[in-house]
């Protein structure tokens, strides 16, 4: 029986297709090959839901599809690709394709309607990043989520990069596929160390990696740890694999691609981040989450470090005046946010927080796009103002995805943040001082974020408009408003899917959807129930006793507070900018506590002029001494021609001196003379 | 079916008696009509007779006479027909038969070219009796046969200022060289009271008090002949010599000549001073050389690599393979497979016959073209001149020793046998030098095909000399034949040497 | 007789084209030298070979006819090819022709010699891939050299004579090195072997049939001939430090010998690595296991440094060149399957990767007239499709996935990692797999500079999209690295098969 | 009777004038008489020798020796004839043109 999981490699290869199809006859088709690019996210849509529904229905698909490098001889491994479809990735999918597909038609009002030119160039890069997200979505083990892992990054380069005439698009470019590349270093190396370890990279099945470690830590198998305790060396694969992840989805201090990816075109912006590059990190965790809740120490990492980030950027978001740049900034500090949940022990709550994340972000970067549009492709928020009576549908759309960012109930953000800080929370009061530490810095953000994500809203749409441009703002059809609304609804709505503090009150309505939906599954080692036993058994984790509705309220009050400042402060006519006030730490922030900086000096101050130094030595020692060695060699030969002085009496002296030589030497040597 | 049972033994000595003719014939032809020159027919007679000579050697040499059922004495054994003396005969005669062709067109409107092919052809008499010499006297007698005319040729051009240095230096070191030669003889004769190399072999053992006597007269005819081999310290005349002559006669001396005194020396050191019976004694010939060995390829190595002078540069690298074919005098042992690496020197000195023939006739080419002989000159000849520079690139390389071309073969067959008699250490020198040597050569190489003309392409080189072109061409087509064709002439030089040792 | 086929239809052919006139010659010697490239090709789909040749296999094609006798030992004309020599020599085949085709734009004066020469050195190159006698080989060796330093000398740049000689004379220094050093080998043998054939030498000497030589003791005399003939392969690979003639060679070469020089010739080098050092004296190999991982190490990381310090696209290639040399260093000590079969499969991919690089640099040097990074900018402006290929390229060398340069790599740290030779093997495999991190920044930045921002030249030329026939070769090797990357068993099945055989080693110390 | 040793200390006396001419004298018939003293105390060797051990074989050299080295002076002076044609005078040290 031919069923949806048959056609799911066409959920890759259509938008694929479209790359190629772009790629090779772009300039041949209409709108330089967008429609090819929208059918083929529509169609991946459409069999994802399909996808969706199958797996619902309580199947899985775990096959391997094709032999990548067959291994020769005994205890060799062979390396393949092949599928793997449980509820994760279903859900993945499903927002990837959906987004994919928004962004696709938002790009016909962005690109086409202002006239780009190199539009082929365009949509092969959309479908292409499409088809690459989509792949290491399926992706049935670690060695393809790699491949697949890069060739996103090569894509981010290849959009990010778009006006390529410009000085700032290609070095920012250059810096995503740098920064991120430092990051996928670690993660090669652990994926190397896991086949090492292991002698597989699948992630589910009997002979799945993280089962093979489970099982290892119960004394079951043998594996090679290179001389370390199990529980170290896993840690240490856990962390070198964190490494890709932090570059991918921009955490510290690996983040500092990202404010500068703002570079590209706006609807590539939103792509990045709301479901392709950003999400890949923390859904490289989720896949394999239950390797890493073997290992508390990981565990505590991914969770310190997602606190701090979301707090981190979120201050630093305070401070921006470019519209994306607070998009970007709120988006480095949303997925701290994941990345503690998951650390945290709340493996739903996370992937529950990146999927209405995916919703309201990808609204937020469109809506901004359309102001962009509106503006003329000015972005400074001081610029505008006044924007809502004009561009109505723009603004209450973002107004929603806003809400949904600041977390105000009851919108989409509110209950995924929410119950990723309830998750941080239980489990931190009961023993564990990281998380305490990271719930704590993601409760400080939520305020940070209500606040900057209204000073935005505000300078952008309310007030009286501060330039001519904002007065008549450019209009946006139909190809613009259309994935803003289907995306405010979402946004507005996806919520439900996971209401726990309701649920928690009413005592049972409505239903935790999203948590049974992760559950159950027949891959039973994928399901969050599983997890949840490892995290118990094998991470110590308990969970103390807190309702989740006191919670929610409290950071809901963070929120509301943040909110309310931006709204003293900013939701007037002609409102200034107060960053005075500030003082020292406004310079912190607008410098990015100077991350940027310091980088930048690693790469230019210190690696290049060792690369220059190096230089000199290969030029002056290394080649030296080969060059010398043929001088001498010449110059001996100089000296040794001087013995021809061209007069035949000194040769007769010489041969007269020659011959006695060897004479007394072999005489004595002879002993002929006794 | 050995030659000799079917011919009179005395036949065996057609080879050096068809070369002696062929001189006396030339004398005759001009002698009878002394006015008119008519070159080519000359030219014809002399290759014509080197021709027939390798032939009957050759023939010889595959018939197996004074190979099967051991060699063959003439004249109470002062003179010898065996595998060494019908092998060197064939260099002789095919370096003969070369370049008495590139003369023919070297030559042209010169006076007294009668006498020139004549004394040719008697040096050339002279070395293959050297070649085939059984008796200290016949050693003297054959040497000096072959360097008389030499001295003649080298200063045959008698306005040239260069040739006369060249011919006097020449003449006054081997005059000295046949002095230390020959009292060398006199003084061997005087511990063993003989000439006859056999009888020699057999008194010397009992030398007695006189082993030092015996030691001095080894040395010093081991002088004599490092003098015809142009082997430190009796090298001097060597670079002169070549660079003043002309350029046929240096390719003749540089190539034949230095084979003849290697061809004696090989025969007089292996047969009349056996190892086993004089190193005992303290007299370490083998030591000898090798140290000979060391200094000549070293020194003319080193100096070649800085000259400016094609010509001279090629006389000095000449003196570097002197000091390369005498590892087959030095690599010998009581024992050891002296037989292996003696062969190899001389199969080494067949190809070295052709490559370096070659390369000297070529630049006998470019003197006929007026051209200079630094490097410089050289420049963009090829694409003046491409085929020639083509083979004298082949030439060059396979100096060098590289493959694809016989000078690689022969050179590492040499060194192996060197290694194979435990002389690891000569064999390493020596490689080093061919290393070193590489530079140079490329050098020419360079000049001719990379480097570009200084006065454009512009000069033109006049009428095609053919003689030359086609002398150059055959030793070019004998360097690359000598690859695959190498088993057989090794072989060959393999199993003659090790008569002797028998 | 398939290979004497090829080998002397190769000769033949560069005959031809030296004696053809100039102006048909390069469209001559294109259309010859497809013939060595079907003939690769039909090999392949015709490809019987089983194990390794060296150690016991079965090669395919394989004829032995004696050749000559010299102190006691045969020297067969003897050749057949295994997994390993077979995807070299398709790899030469391809690349020939398509840097012959490449050189149609640049080379203006001398064609048919060049031509000549270039098929003449494809005639050698096939030779030293096949050959299977220690002789034959290395005659084929040497020969390759002779061609090389015409095409640097005589077609090179200003300092093409400096180069050149520097080539010749270096590397020739470098193969008497090892020739010494296997001769000592060989005589170490003594008795046991009659023959110069290579498979009969590997296996006396895996089976530690080597006795003392003058004394020098078994043990001394197989780790002195290793290091020689280590260092004699060194320098043609190149090894730091032994690599100061490849970026010299590389400049001033012309771009198409360039793609040789790189593509091919560096290649001889890791395949005679493999071929003697790593089959005949494993056990020898894994005793160095520290040193030579340490020496692959430097050579990736420090090669990287230094094309991060280049001015010269060429430059910038030729040091990235030593740094992937590199990685198959330390995938042949890995002695794993992964490894050393990783090893021999990044000798393809990164001929083709080099290859293109350096014939992408040529297309754009022949409309720019310069390579200097500093004088251009913008060149995706103006040139396109051969901007778009260049990128490519350069994500090729970066090791981007489904290229043939990622399989290359993944399997040498694959290898590597789980290499047995010394504890400290991984250490060794993660610090050289920071050169994916250094070749991301060379050539990112080099491309921000050249191809990226507002067009301009220093050098007054009109610049314009490049001719169709300088296209096409790249656009062949570019699918030909994408289908090697998408379908690494093409080559890396039959590459195992080879070099299985040779991780069992058998008591060489015994 | 003389004992023989003392034949050879003459000879080695011979020799090394010859020698010590040649290192001396610049001028060409000197250096060619000189040569003629080193061959000729090798014909001393050579008779007092084949009086030594009864055998002729030394004395018919010693002849051989002499007539070569008539015919050596004979190229000789023929050389030298050319080098006082070329140089104007019979110095062997004035023709050092190629050197080096």
């Amino acid at each position: 029986m031919v069923g949806a999981f048959d056609y799911a490699p066409a959920i890759v290869l259509l938008p694929f297709l479209s790359f190629v199809l772009s790629l090779t006859a772009g300039k041949y088709l209409p709108k330089g090959g967008a429609f090819g690019g929208i059918a083929a996210t529509a169609g991946s849509l459409i069999l994802s839901a399909w996808v969706f529904l199958t797996v619902s229905a309580g199947n899985a698909y775990n096959e391997t599809l094709y032999t990548w490098a067959a291994g020769v001889g005994e205890g060799t491994t062979t390396l393949t690709f092949g599928l793997l479809l449980d509820p994760l990735a279903a859900m993945m999918l499903l927002i990837v394709s959906l987004v994919a597909l928004l962004v696709h038609v938002f790009s016909l009002g962005y690109m086409n309607d202002e006239g780009e030119t190199g539009l082929p160039r365009y949509y092969a890069g959309l479908g292409l990043f499409t088809a690459s997200m989509l792949g290491f979505v399926v992706a049935d083990n670690l060695l393809m989520a790699f491949m697949f892992f890069e060739l996103v990054g090569l894509c981010s380069y290849l959009l990010i990069g778009f006006w390529f005439r410009e000085e700032g698009p290609p070095s920012a470019a250059k810096k995503a596929f740098l920064v991120t590349r430092f990051g996928d270093y670690f993660f090669l190396v652990g994926v190397v160390g896991v086949f090492a370890t292991f002698g597989t990279a699948k992630f589910a099945g009997e002979a799945a990696f993280p089962v093979i470690a489970e099982e290892a830590l119960a004394g079951g198998a043998e594996v090679t740890t290179f001389g370390f305790a199990p529980e170290t060396w896993f840690t240490i694969l856990g962390l070198l694999i964190l490494g890709g992840v932090i570059g991918k989805s921009a955490q510290f201090p690996l983040h500092t691609w990202l404010p500068d990816a703002m570079e590209g075109p706006t609807p590539v912006s939103a792509l990045i981040h709301a479901a392709t590059m950003v999400a890949a990190g923390v859904y490289l965790v989720a896949r394999m989450y239950g390797f890493y809740a073997l290992s508390p120490t990981a565990l505590g990492i991914v969770a310190l470090v997602g606190g701090f980030t979301a707090l981190f950027a979120a201050t630093m978001g305070v401070v921006k005046r470019d519209i994306k740049q607070v998009l970007a900034y709120s988006t480095i500090s949303q997925y701290g946010y994941m990345m503690l949940g998951l650390g945290a022990g709340g493996y739903v709550a996370a992937t529950f927080h990146l999927l209405t994340h995916a919703f309201f972000k990808a609204l937020l970067f469109l809506g901004a796009g359309a102001v962009i549009i509106a503006m003329h492709h000015d972005e400074d928020m001081w610029n505008m103002g006044g924007l809502k009576n004009r561009m109505p549908v723009t603004y209450y759309t973002f107004l929603s995805g806003s809400l949904a960012l600041a977390g105000i109930v009851p919108f989409a953000g509110f209950w995924s943040k929410d119950e990723v800080l309830y998750e941080a929370l239980i489990h931190g009061l009961a023993g564990s001082p990281l998380l305490l530490a990271g719930y704590a810095m993601g409760l400080v953000a939520v305020f940070f974020t209500g606040f900057y994500t209204f000073r935005m809203v505000f300078l952008t749409f309310h007030g009286e408009p501060r330039t001519e441009t904002a007065r008549n703002p450019h209009g946006v059809r139909w190809n613009v408003k259309g994935p803003l609304v289907v995306l405010g609804v979402l946004a507005a709505t996806v919520g439900v899917v996971n209401m726990v503090p309701l649920h928690d009150l009413t005592g049972g309505f409505p239903p935790e959807y999203l948590h049974d939906w992760l559950a159950h599954g027949e891959l039973s080692a994928l399901t969050s129930e599983h997890y949840g036993e490892l995290l118990h058994d094998y991470a110590g984790y308990t969970s103390a006793d807190v309702a989740s509705y006191v919670a929610g309220a409290v950071s809901l009050a963070l929120a509301l507070a943040g909110v309310l400042t931006a709204h003293v402060l900013y939701n007037v006519a002609d409102p200034d900018e107060h960053t005075a006030k500030l003082g020292a730490v406004k310079t912190l922030w607008y410098n990015n506590y100077y991350q940027d900086e310091y980088q930048i000096w690693i790469a230019e101050s210190f690696v290049l002029p060792l690369a220059r130094l190096a230089d000199k030595f290969d030029q002056g020692i290394v080649d030296g001494v080969v060059n010398g060695v043929s001088s001498v060699s010449l110059f001996a030969g100089n000296r040794i021609r001087r013995i021809q002085t061209g007069v035949v009496s000194n040769y007769a002296v010489l041969l007269t001196l020659g011959l006695t030589a060897l004479l007394v030497v072999f005489g004595v040597l002879g002993g002929w003379f006794v | 079916m050995p030659l000799q049972t079917q011919l009179p033994t005395w036949t065996a000595i057609a080879p050096t008696v068809l070369l002696g003719l062929t001189a006396l014939v030339l004398l005759l032809v001009d002698s009878v009509d002394p006015d008119s020159t008519r070159p080519t027919a000359l030219a014809a007679v002399s290759v014509g007779g080197s021709v027939a000579t390798l032939a009957v050697a050759g023939w010889y040499l595959l018939a197996g006479t004074g190979q099967v059922g051991g060699a063959i004495r003439l004249y109470g054994g002062s003179l010898v027909i065996d595998g060494l003396s019908l092998f060197f005969t064939v260099i002789v005669a095919s370096v003969v038969a070369m370049v008495s062709l590139a003369s023919h067109d070297y030559l042209q409107d010169r006076t007294y070219q009668a006498e020139f092919y004549s004394l040719v052809l008697l040096a050339a008499t002279g070395m293959s009796l050297m070649a085939s010499a059984g008796s200290l006297a016949t050693v003297f007698v054959s040497l000096e046969l072959a360097s008389l005319p030499s001295y003649a040729l080298v200063a045959f051009l008698k306005k040239n200022r260069g040739s006369v240095e060249a011919g006097l230096k020449y003449f006054l070191v081997g005059a000295v060289s046949s002095g230390v030669l020959v009292f060398g003889i006199s003084l061997v004769y005087a511990v063993t009271g003989s000439l006859l190399l056999s009888d020699v072999a057999t008194a010397i053992g009992d030398a007695g008090d006189f082993v030092g006597v015996a030691g001095i007269g080894v040395v010093m005819i081991a002088g004599g002949f490092a003098f015809k081999t142009a082997s430190v310290p009796f090298h001097f005349w060597a670079p002169e010599a070549y660079e003043g002559a002309p350029a046929p006669i240096s390719a003749f001396l540089s190539s034949a000549s230095k084979a003849a005194g290697f061809a004696v020396a090989f025969r007089v050191f292996a047969v009349a001073f056996p190892l086993d019976a004089v190193v005992p004694m303290g007299i370490d010939w083998p030591l000898l050389f090798a140290v000979l060995a060391v200094v000549t390829m070293t020194l003319g190595n080193f100096a070649a690599a800085t000259q400016e002078n094609v010509k001279r540069m090629l006389a000095y690298s000449s003196v570097g393979h002197a000091g390369y074919a005498l590892i087959g005098l030095a690599a010998l042992s009581g024992g050891g497979p002296n037989g292996d690496v003696m062969g190899a020197s001389m199969a080494h000195l067949l190809v070295y016959g052709f490559m370096n023939t070659g390369a000297f006739l070529f630049i006998a080419m470019v003197e006929r073209w007026g051209l200079g002989r630094t490097f410089e000159d050289y420049n963009g000849l090829a694409t003046r001149a491409p085929v020639a520079c083509l083979a004298m690139t082949v030439f060059m390389f396979s100096l060098a020793g590289l493959p694809p071309f016989g000078g690689f073969l022969s050179k590492y067959a040499l060194f192996y046998g060197a290694i194979q008699g435990g002389f690891w250490w000569l064999a390493a020198v020596g490689a080093i030098n061919s290393a070193l040597s590489l530079f140079y050569y490329s050098r020419v190489v360079r000049a001719m095909w990379i480097e570009d003309p200084v006065d454009g392409d512009g000069v033109d080189l006049g009428a095609t000399p053919l003689g030359l072109y086609v002398a150059v061409l055959i030793a070019a087509v004998g360097t690359l034949a000598l690859l695959p064709a190498f088993g057989p002439v090794v072989e060959t030089a393999q199993s003659a040497a090790t008569a002797l040792f028998a | 007789m398939i290979i004497e086929g090829l080998i002397a239809a190769t000769f033949a052919a560069s005959m031809v084209v030296l004696l053809a006139p100039d102006r048909v010659a390069g469209r001559l010697a294109a259309a010859l030298s497809l013939l060595p490239v079907v003939g690769s090709l039909y090999m392949w789909s015709r490809f019987d070979a089983t194990g390794n040749a060296l150690t016991g296999g079965d090669p395919a094609f394989e004829t032995i006819v004696p050749w000559l006798e010299l102190g006691g030992y045969t020297l067969n004309w003897h050749v057949g090819v295994d997994g390993i020599g077979l995807p070299l020599v398709v790899l030469t085949t391809i690349l020939s022709t398509l840097a012959i085709v490449s050189a149609w734009a640049s080379i203006d004066d001398r064609q048919s010699q060049f031509y000549g020469l270039m098929l003449f050195m494809e005639a050698n190159l096939l030779g030293v891939f096949t050959a299977l006698d220690f002789f034959v080989w290395f005659v084929f060796w040497e020969a390759v050299l002779l061609p090389m330093y015409f095409l640097i000398g005589v077609w090179g740049g200003p300092r093409r004579k400096y180069a050149a000689i520097k080539f010749f004379v270096y590397t020739n220094i470098a193969s008497l090195a090892m020739f010494i050093g296997f001769i000592a080998l060989l005589f170490g043998l003594g008795d046991s072997v009659s023959s110069l054939d290579m498979p009969a030498i590997a296996g006396a000497l895996r089976a530690g049939e080597l006795g003392s030589l003058y004394g020098i003791s078994a043990g001394t005399l197989r780790a002195v001939a290793f290091v020689a003939m280590f260092l004699g392969f060194a320098v043609k690979v190149p090894v730091v430090p032994f690599h100061t003639w490849l970026p010299d060679a590389h400049v001033e070469a012309p771009s198409p010998v360039s793609v040789m020089l790189a593509g091919v010739l560096l290649k001889m080098g890791t395949y005679a690595l493999l071929r003697f050092n790593f089959t005949m004296l494993p056990e020898t190999a894994t005793r160095f296991a520290v040193p030579i991982a340490l020496v692959a190490v430097v050579s990736v990381v420090y090669g990287a440094l230094l094309a991060l310090a280049q001015q010269d696209l060429k430059r910038i290639v030729a040091y990235s060149s030593v740094s992937s040399m590199g990685y198959v260093i330390l995938g042949l000590i890995a002695y794993t399957t992964y490894g050393v079969g990783g090893a021999t499969f990044q000798m393809i991919a990164h001929g083709l990767i080099s290859g293109l690089m350096f014939m992408s640099v040529g297309v754009m040097y022949n409309t720019t007239h310069t390579r200097m990074v500093g004088d251009m900018s913008g060149m995706a402006d103006r040139m396109p499709v051969t901007a778009g290929i260049f990128v490519a390229g350069a994500f090729g060398y970066m090791g981007l996935p489904l290229m043939a340069g990622f399989a290359g790599e993944f399997f040498i740290f694959k290898g590597a990692f789980e290499s047995t030779v010394h504890a400290a093997m991984p250490l060794f495999t993660a610090a050289a797999m920071f050169g994916i991190v250094i070749v991301a920044g060379y050539l990112l930045l080099a491309m921000q500079r050249t191809l990226f921002g507002s067009f301009r030249l220093e050098t007054d030329y009109e610049v314009g999209p490049a001719p169709l026939h300088e296209t096409v070769p790249l656009a062949v090797l570019l699918v030909t690295i994408i289908v090697l990357g998408v379908a690494p068993d093409l080559f890396f099945g039959m590459i195992q098969d080879a070099v299985d055989p040779l991780l069992d080693f058998g008591g060489e110390l015994s | 009777m003389v004992p023989v040793e003392w034949y050879l200390l003459l000879a080695a006396a011979v020799f090394c004038i010859g020698l010590f001419g040649i290192l001396t004298r610049s001028n060409a018939l000197l250096f060619l008489m000189s040569v003629e003293l080193m061959l000729n105390a090798a014909n001393i060797n050579l008779v007092a020798f084949s009086a030594y051990w009864g055998n002729v074989t030394g004395q018919t050299f010693g002849l051989f020796t002499m007539a070569l080295a008539a015919a050596e002076v004979a190229v000789g002076i023929g050389i030298i004839l050319v080098l006082y044609r070329n140089f104007d005078d019979v110095d062997v040290t004035l023709a050092k043109g190629m050197r080096r």
